[in-house]
């Protein structure tokens, strides 16, 4: 077995030191009434080629974003990574590593990670960000557990286009904390109230996300002021990081934490995951940070290098008095953040989102222009409402047939929005793709 | 060689991407909402790839040597689970595909909830948690929903004082003070203990098992006839999973609910701190409250259900880790029943191997027969001035990663050693040789131990001035 | 462009330094009569998006091992290779590294290429090996030439049973070298003709290919023992390495030098190349050997360390007196074979060809219960002749569109072999896939 | 940290290969013919993974950092590339596949040789040439046969003394003897000395422009014109082709064979020494001595075509490094005309601004524009008794790796600087300054340079000892 070095004779060597004549003697702590009392009954063990094959045989049943045209976002996108990130990542020192509990010998973890911490608070105009979460609903979930934790009060606010899987997570999380969940509901124009939020008392926080679930940007800045008003949190959120390439960010509109999705970062959509989960907020709020945060300091040489810091809020060291119970984050795919951010820089980033924007409108003024209703005017980046026509479901199929999927159902998650549909475009779509639908559409 | 930060290097106007030329109108972001773009460095493909390639030789991996991180079992990572994780039609899938599209992710993950049920003897999985702390939440939260379910808000959890920080802290979540059962001399619990601490206003207890200090919590049976007795449920922390597949399976023991720590036990990088991946496996007391969406097949297709009344919900977005499931899964394939059962038998091995070897020249905590991982401490080395923290760092000069140092609680500067058994007698023996050396220098040179490490790319760090003057980001 | 750092302004800030205005300035020690006349007229350059769908659509026309079941060898042979192999091989440091000039700062390169030519050694029974040839015809071709200096004789004899590729470029390199070169026709049974041999003369050497052309085991032992007796070289050859696993090796068996094709070891077919050439010898030979040669020796300190040796023979030393004019070589599939070689060790290496031997007996016995005609009786390892019934051009192209290349014809090579296939068959194929042709082949 | 040789590793039953079973019977090869097996280490994977991931720490690439080796361009080679290379549908193909299952590996080569005469403005290619110097040497014969077909036997070849050794022993295995040509006081050849030198036994001229030197012959039409008339042809060697793209055309210029380094100018990976691509360019004169098989397209049908009565054969067994050739086409699609052209414009800026800022402190042999390449001498250092090597290996310590030395050899004590383009201005600034502080610690410290490399693996190496008692195989 590759796996497994040992050969009999070295298995034979190790026993005579121990002083017991096999293996199994070595397990006799374990009474008997606790041994196994069936094998386990797995398939026999492949070779690294029916492995292979067997694996290719399941992906292969995949409609993945390289054959068929995904026209899906809703909370995973379809990028383009360059070869170089998944090459790099791939050493195994970064790779093989474990969280970087000796600094000596993880100076490139914690200086990726530092960097990573750095680009996010760029990114999103705030003062510190974590060194990652799972992702954007357990990042937004602790975000409103810091202020219920902050403001002491039990109820938080979370608009309704908040991607529903999220406020699902929420949900799950908030229960057992006895905090009540109320959800600000949406506008004809497919933004969140601000007026029912203003009628909302002793929040401990309100979540708005942008773009927001129908792709619509919010004005966070209203929902900041409402709620500094009431001495609440403002957390904002979002599922497309790439919005933030043209979008004024949050930091500049008031939002005191941030918790999104960053997957759009050069990160494989992967059936769901593992994405990364960003989570930044104002120096107000640092040390309430769930989760580990990497900071700058000197050795003994008054050599710069980096190390885990402020672990006083951790479990480890805190335990039940800790911020959160994380301890495995999503580290690497946030040194594969880092690296797709640095590979695009900032020029190449607001380059990249104003891509995004013209094939997205490219499509919403051509399906506009073949009939289709947009359900909301307001601007959007990258994603967008529309109703198609009554018997759409039998296109959608021939579609499905073409090797192409035609945005996602909306009727599901908004029961009012029947027969509209959730349409995503990246810069992975053609003018050609765009074409092909609106034509298939209005066929 | 050293590699500045990334924004002290590049120049405005380099781009290490290809942006793709637009085939379609420019249209403006206009307005209130638009900013200018983040302030990041602008950087070259070649500056990109020197920068991390830099970076990456100043890291430590399981590729690099032994890493025998007490209960974080540092195994070798197949490289062929690499390649199928990167399958285009796994990397490349959209999570809301129509299920009729995703066919063969969905039978994986059915497959792999099954496997994991076979290895421990449980009724159902769920894969969704992200890590090994979200499953333990995911668990405290599934016996919470149970308690409330029956119309019962119970307020405590017992708890080890062996256990790792993640279990208190999980318990918090969902408002359990957590109640310490000790350990006795022989390093495991009492059942006295358990009978004594138990009552009707505890949710349960969270056992690690082997504990942490490699011990096999040998009155386990009893102590969870205990708490179940008492309405109580057990919650078993799978972290040292490693030590007993094929020899004890937990759903047979009395463990109601335990997560596994894939990336651990199923040999999936570590990522220098994840992704991992935290399935939690119950009996059927507890599956209605599993979280949703939950796969099942249904004739012949493999489907996302959601329609559980009782579930505790949502963990995740979507369905959890899915690239570290795809390792988990290739991993399980490849060892095969009798695999996995000789894994955890030459962990065991090794383990005791070592202790044998060391037990002479450090203290050991507790001498009896380990499972997969033993803990020395500093008790000997203490009389010349030299710590657990300088053995640890003068293994880095010895080319070892150190073993977890200062954990468990319960030993007093403890040194928890886990070689896992990926490690080949010739690397153990080196390793056991390198601590008898360090151990004769801390008698006579006690300095060298003290100076330590020399040879890393930085000498130890202050990190009390990291944490006063708090600077995490540039 | 990502591969082209410079901003204006560094080219700016350049220029002035070397006090010219434009970068076109630096071009004028060319003069205007050497200039383009036109443009080049290449493809606009592509994205690597773009560059990816392009790749993706050529490489998808081709039968791939991984689609098909392919039963050629012929000097090119469908082997596993463990994942772990390419995964080290792209590593940077080795991949983008050049000729260890540097030993200093080579020594990965280094160790890696002395190891590679210890198991060569080792595979092949020799005292030396090469660091690689380019594959195994130039190998051949530079072996011969080395007889030709050794024994100042003009003439050398090739066993019409070596491949046939080989055999051309044995004649291109030997034509303008002014060296004759005689073929040794095969006996009925499938081997080379010993008693030819034994009627040729002032032969510098002879060289004879061990599996042959058809797959026949060859007696190298009594062409050595021949060509001995005449003073000649005894060269020995291959294509499918891996039969050294059960085969005696040419060192036992007499032979002076071995020149083989080393694709077998782990190294992708790649539509034929880069493979490796392996030159091995006696110590007799060694300062005639053509390329690279690595060495040990010990640094200033006395510690143990490799570098580029005996360059005495080498182009870049001796010029026009060297003794060859190689100075690239085959370096990194060296390191891709010796990484293959170290994974299977000694004992995989004899298991594994023992499971080639065992299928391509197991389909030539099938085929032959079949009523296919096996034309030689003699052993062979992984290939073997057959002559298909009439018509079968047909089932041919009939298992072709089953995604099946049911062999090589052979007549392109030897006319007399009209009908006859050379059938491959290794490791990769399953009993499945075996029955299969038998009974496609038969029906 | 260490690691020692293969075979003083691992142990034996141990296999880092996952043999499959075997589902057919077992047959015994046996009798006469019948060995035992070669005699390797049996290793487990992660022996293997740990050894070759150690022994890569120790090698120093262009991901690493600058590698200004003169006349080896060592460009950054795009990760991309490599996945184009890596393709299943090209690394896992059979190169005797029918012709009509391998189209898009015959239409990628047609495409390439097309683009190789667009770059050059030759008529024909051939990629079959494994390596520069297998290029060379099939242009040489391809002249031989030229030469044959009419009848003449010629005996010599002129040479630079610039010239690549590989020249020199490329002309000698067809049995010609150089004739050097040497260079004037500006670096280049003189017309008159090839008129002087060119007669009807010397079959032709081997020119590589820019020359070693990094500098333009200028007076190659005349030169060529000089060996045309005697009936002669000239040979191209295109190590340097990377300072001229989309500048000059060689088939323009008189030259009538020519060979490419493709991972030189067309940024494939070195591999440490190889494997390189040396393909082929010929005027019409020659194109019917082009080796065979041929890539041609016939009704939209690419085929391998071997019918040429006059071709000199095949060079190698197959078509040529093809895995190269994916790379190199893919970077000429990813750079284009313009692309191309402003590579070779940055890597003559480069060498230029290396020049201009390092020739008051280094002996500059040759004061002029140059090339893709400059080259000093250590004439100044010589002084304070330091050499060349003493400077390339001390700026190993800084970071860099060495730039060739002591090549051309009619510079005494050589260093030749090629920066490429693809080198940053602060990683070209950061070498400028390092190279005069080398010069400066020349002067002050002189042991500093003795003594280098110090920050290394090893230091220097006994290479008289390794060559006099060569230890070859272990």
């Amino acid at each position: 077995m590759r796996y497994l070095p040992h050969t009999p004779e070295d298995i034979h060597e190790m026993l005579k030191v121990i002083g017991v004549d096999t293996v199994d003697d070595l397990f006799h702590t374990i009474p008997d009434a606790c041994r196994n009392s069936t094998p386990m009954d797995l398939p026999p063990a492949m070779s690294e080629w029916d492995l292979n094959a067997h694996m290719d045989s399941l992906a292969a049943t995949m409609a993945s974003s390289n054959e068929y045209r995904v026209f899906i976002g809703a909370g995973s996108y379809n990028h383009h990574i360059p070869s170089s990130v998944p090459y790099l990542l791939s050493r195994s020192e970064f790779a093989t590593a474990y969280t970087p509990y000796q600094p000596e010998i993880s100076q490139g973890t914690l200086q990726g990670i530092y960097e990573f911490q750095t680009l996010v608070t760029r990114l999103l105009g705030m003062d510190v960000a974590t060194a990652s979460h799972y992702d954007g609903a357990t990042g937004l979930s602790e975000a409103l557990l810091m202020a219920v934790k902050k403001t002491k009060r039990k109820k938080v606010a979370v608009s309704v286009l908040c991607h529903p899987f999220h406020r699902e997570v929420i949900r799950t999380y908030m229960d057992p904390a006895g905090v009540e969940v109320v959800e600000v509901p949406y506008t004809p124009e497919g933004r969140t109230d601000l007026k029912a939020l203003e009628a909302m008392d002793d929040l401990a926080a309100v979540a708005v996300q942008s773009p927001n679930f129908f792709g619509v940007v919010e004005d966070l800045k209203g929902f900041s002021d409402t709620i500094h008003a009431k001495k609440g949190v403002m957390i904002g959120s979002f599922t497309e990081a790439i919005a933030w390439g043209l979008m004024k960010n949050p930091g500049r509109q008031g939002v005191d934490i941030v918790a999104g999705d960053g997957q759009s970062l050069g990160i494989p959509k992967a059936f769901g995951g593992p994405g990364l989960g960003l989570l930044a907020s104002t120096k107000a709020h640092m040390r309430q940070l769930p989760g580990r945060l990497v900071g700058a300091t000197t050795d003994l040489d008054g050599k710069r290098g980096f190390v885990l810091t402020l672990a006083a809020r951790e479990q480890h060291i805190r335990r039940e008095k800790a911020t959160s119970n994380i301890c495995s984050n999503n580290g690497l795919c946030a040194l594969n953040a880092a690296m797709y951010m640095a590979s695009l820089g900032g020029s190449g980033f607001r380059r990249l989102a104003q891509i995004n924007h013209n094939k997205a409108e490219y499509l919403k003024k051509a399906l506009a222009g073949a009939g289709v209703e947009i359900t909301f005017a307001s601007p959007t980046f990258n994603e967008f409402v529309v109703k198609f026509p009554k018997g759409f479901e039998a296109t959608y199929e021939r579609l499905l047939a073409k090797m192409v999927v035609a945005g996602l159902p909306l009727e599901r998650f908004y029961p009012e929005l029947q027969g509209h549909y959730l349409l995503c475009v990246t810069e992975t779509l053609s003018k050609t793709d765009l074409d092909q639908l609106v034509k298939e559409v209005t066929a | 060689l050293n590699e500045p930060l990334l924004w002290e290097k590049g120049k405005k106007g380099r781009c290490g991407f290809s942006l793709p030329e637009c085939d379609v109108d420019e249209v403006s972001f206009e307005g209130d909402l638009a900013g200018d773009g983040p302030d990041f460095p602008d950087l070259s493909e070649v500056e990109v790839v020197r920068h991390y390639t830099r970076l990456s030789t100043w890291n430590f991996g399981v590729d690099t040597g032994m890493y025998p991180l007490g209960s974080c079992t540092m195994k070798y990572n197949p490289k062929v689970n690499e390649r199928q994780a990167s399958l285009t039609g796994f990397a490349d899938a959209h999570p809301l595909l129509p299920e009729v599209r995703t066919q063969g992710a969905l039978k994986l993950m059915y497959d792999l909830e099954h496997f994991l049920k076979e290895l421990t003897g449980m009724d159902a999985v769920t894969l969704q948690p992200a890590a090994g702390a979200h499953g333990e939440l995911t668990g405290i939260l599934m016996i919470y929903a149970y308690h409330k379910k029956k119309g019962q808000i119970r307020t405590k959890m017992l708890v080890p004082d062996t256990a790792h920080g993640t279990n208190p802290a999980s318990g918090a979540l969902c408002g359990y003070t957590p109640v310490a059962v000790p350990v006795n001399g022989e390093g495991i619990m009492r059942v006295e203990d358990v009978r004594e601490l138990m009552d009707e206003d505890t949710a349960g207890i969270m056992v690690t098992n082997p504990n942490t200090l490699g011990l096999f919590e040998e009155n386990i049976r009893e102590i969870c006839e205990i708490v179940h007795d008492k309405g109580g449920l057990v919650y078993g922390d799978g972290a040292n999973l490693n030590a007993i597949m094929g020899y004890v399976k937990m759903g047979e023991i009395g463990v109601d609910v335990m997560h596994f720590n894939l990336h651990k036990t199923f040999s999936t990088p570590h990522g220098g701190g994840g992704p991992g991946s935290g399935p939690v496996a119950v009996n059927k007391t507890l599956e209605p409250f599993l979280p949703v969406p939950r796969v099942e097949k249904i004739q012949d297709t493999y489907r996302l259900v959601t329609d559980y009344p009782d579930s505790i919900g949502r963990m995740m977005t979507f369905y959890g880790h899915f690239g570290v499931m795809v390792r988990a899964y290739s991993y399980i394939l490849s060892m095969g029943a009798e695999g996995l059962k000789e894994a955890s038998a030459h962990a065991v091995l090794n383990a005791n191997y070592i202790k044998e070897r060391l037990k002479d020249t450090f203290h050991l905590a507790f001498d009896k027969t380990c499972m997969h991982e033993c803990v020395f401490s500093d008790a000997r080395q203490e009389e010349d001035g030299v710590t657990t923290l300088d053995i640890a760092k003068r293994l880095i000069d010895y080319g070892f990663h150190p073993p977890t140092i200062y954990f468990p609680l319960v030993v007093h500067g403890a040194l928890m050693i886990e070689p896992t058994e990926t490690e080949t007698k010739e690397d153990i023996d080196n390793f056991i040789d390198t601590l008898k050396a360090i151990a004769k220098e801390a008698k006579e040179s006690p300095e060298l131990l003290k100076n330590a490490p020399t040879r890393s790319k930085v000498r130890r760090l202050d990190e009390t001035a990291a944490a006063r003057k708090p600077c995490l980001c540039g």
